[in-house]
């Protein structure tokens, strides 16, 4: 399951989609919107994407993950839209026979999302507004 | 020839709007479309990078344009 | 939340009980009851415990764990007695600020449990039975 | 002195039953119940480790038993 979407993700139906008979290990990463960056109050975020593109690089991304670990099943799932605190922005799961691998291509999924994903994420203060990485 | 590039998150609120139409020379590079913003909007500069997709695929700087691909400029990212 | 459970474990709470307002990663690993081991076709497993030791060895874990990484919230619940093809022996969720801590502190909660907790696998097969590991 | 000791998983199956009462020099180390029972049952002496627990702790080799401790066998174990 390889998806954006404008309401809140389901982590269990991510979960669920990637149980395998032939999987021992299951690996998942979910981000959460924290009430920090820095010191700065953070009150809401809002992620924007350039959606047909952020789905191809997704599907690049597991792609390229399945050639390098024995994955069984690998789902990554994007929240676009405003996101409150507490509120989850992606869920990734992985399964495959072993956990080492779940762990490493979990870790890789997440790692190459936030560099190759055309998705930009707002940061919401009380007192002003900023793009997350958008500045050296 | 006449171009239109779509902008996302940061570059579109320096321009100040999500399409942006401009001149370029025929068969101008990614290279020279990004010199161009850059002097029309300095603060394109400052961003820590400009990246440039055409038809939803990454292209470099010495990627040559047409007027008939959809051409989008890609500030950093941040998803996740 | 630290236990041993009969009970199918419930991987929507035991994730639930981390989530935390500083918290921007969560990290989430599931073991599930693979159809085959080295191509002998597992029937059914079954999990015992010496419970008082293994919910201590565990809280061990999780103060190593705390002390090694800015953990926020941990969970770790095992499952004990006779469990079928697809069902989780165990489930771990760690959150963290950031995200390359939740990955190395749920690494290190299960690899330390499998080489701690005094916990036994039983695999049944068609064709006879095995406590996993016990042997060279 | 008469030492009990509890048994899980293959350890159990190898002496048939969770209890074991057996006789050791008083002050006895879990070394010399090892010992003791790797005797008594060849079989143990073919795990990969047999480790032991006094009151929920692991102990080596060295700890000194008493009979009024709760003593456990602790074979290979294989959570997760």
């Amino acid at each position: 399951m390889i998806k954006l979407t404008k309401d809140p993700i389901q982590v269990d139906e991510v979960i669920n989609s990637v149980y395998d008979d032939g999987a021992g290990a299951v690996d998942v990463f979910i981000g959460s919107v924290r009430n920090k960056t820095e010191k700065k109050k953070v009150v809401k975020l809002i992620f924007e994407a350039y959606e047909k593109m952020a789905i191809s690089e997704m599907e690049k991304i597991a792609k390229k993950t399945m050639e390098k670990w024995p994955v069984c099943k690998l789902s990554i799932v994007h929240r676009i839209g405003t996101l409150n605190l507490g509120e989850l922005p992606v869920v990734i799961a992985v399964s495959t026979p072993h956990r080492s691998d779940a762990f490493a291509a979990c870790r890789f999924i997440i790692d190459t999302l936030k560099e190759t994903v055309p998705i930009w994420k707002k940061e919401i203060f009380e007192d002003g507004e900023v793009w997350v990485a958008a500045h050296p | 020839m006449e171009l239109q590039v779509i902008m996302f998150g940061i570059a579109r609120d320096i321009v100040g709007d999500s399409k942006l139409k401009l001149e370029l020379d025929e068969g101008a590079s990614v290279g020279a479309l990004k010199k161009h913003l850059i002097d029309g909007y300095p603060e394109m500069g400052r961003l820590k990078s400009i990246s440039f997709a055409v038809n939803t695929e990454y292209v470099d700087d010495n990627y040559q344009l047409s007027d008939k691909e959809e051409i989008i400029i890609i500030p950093p990212v941040s998803g996740g």
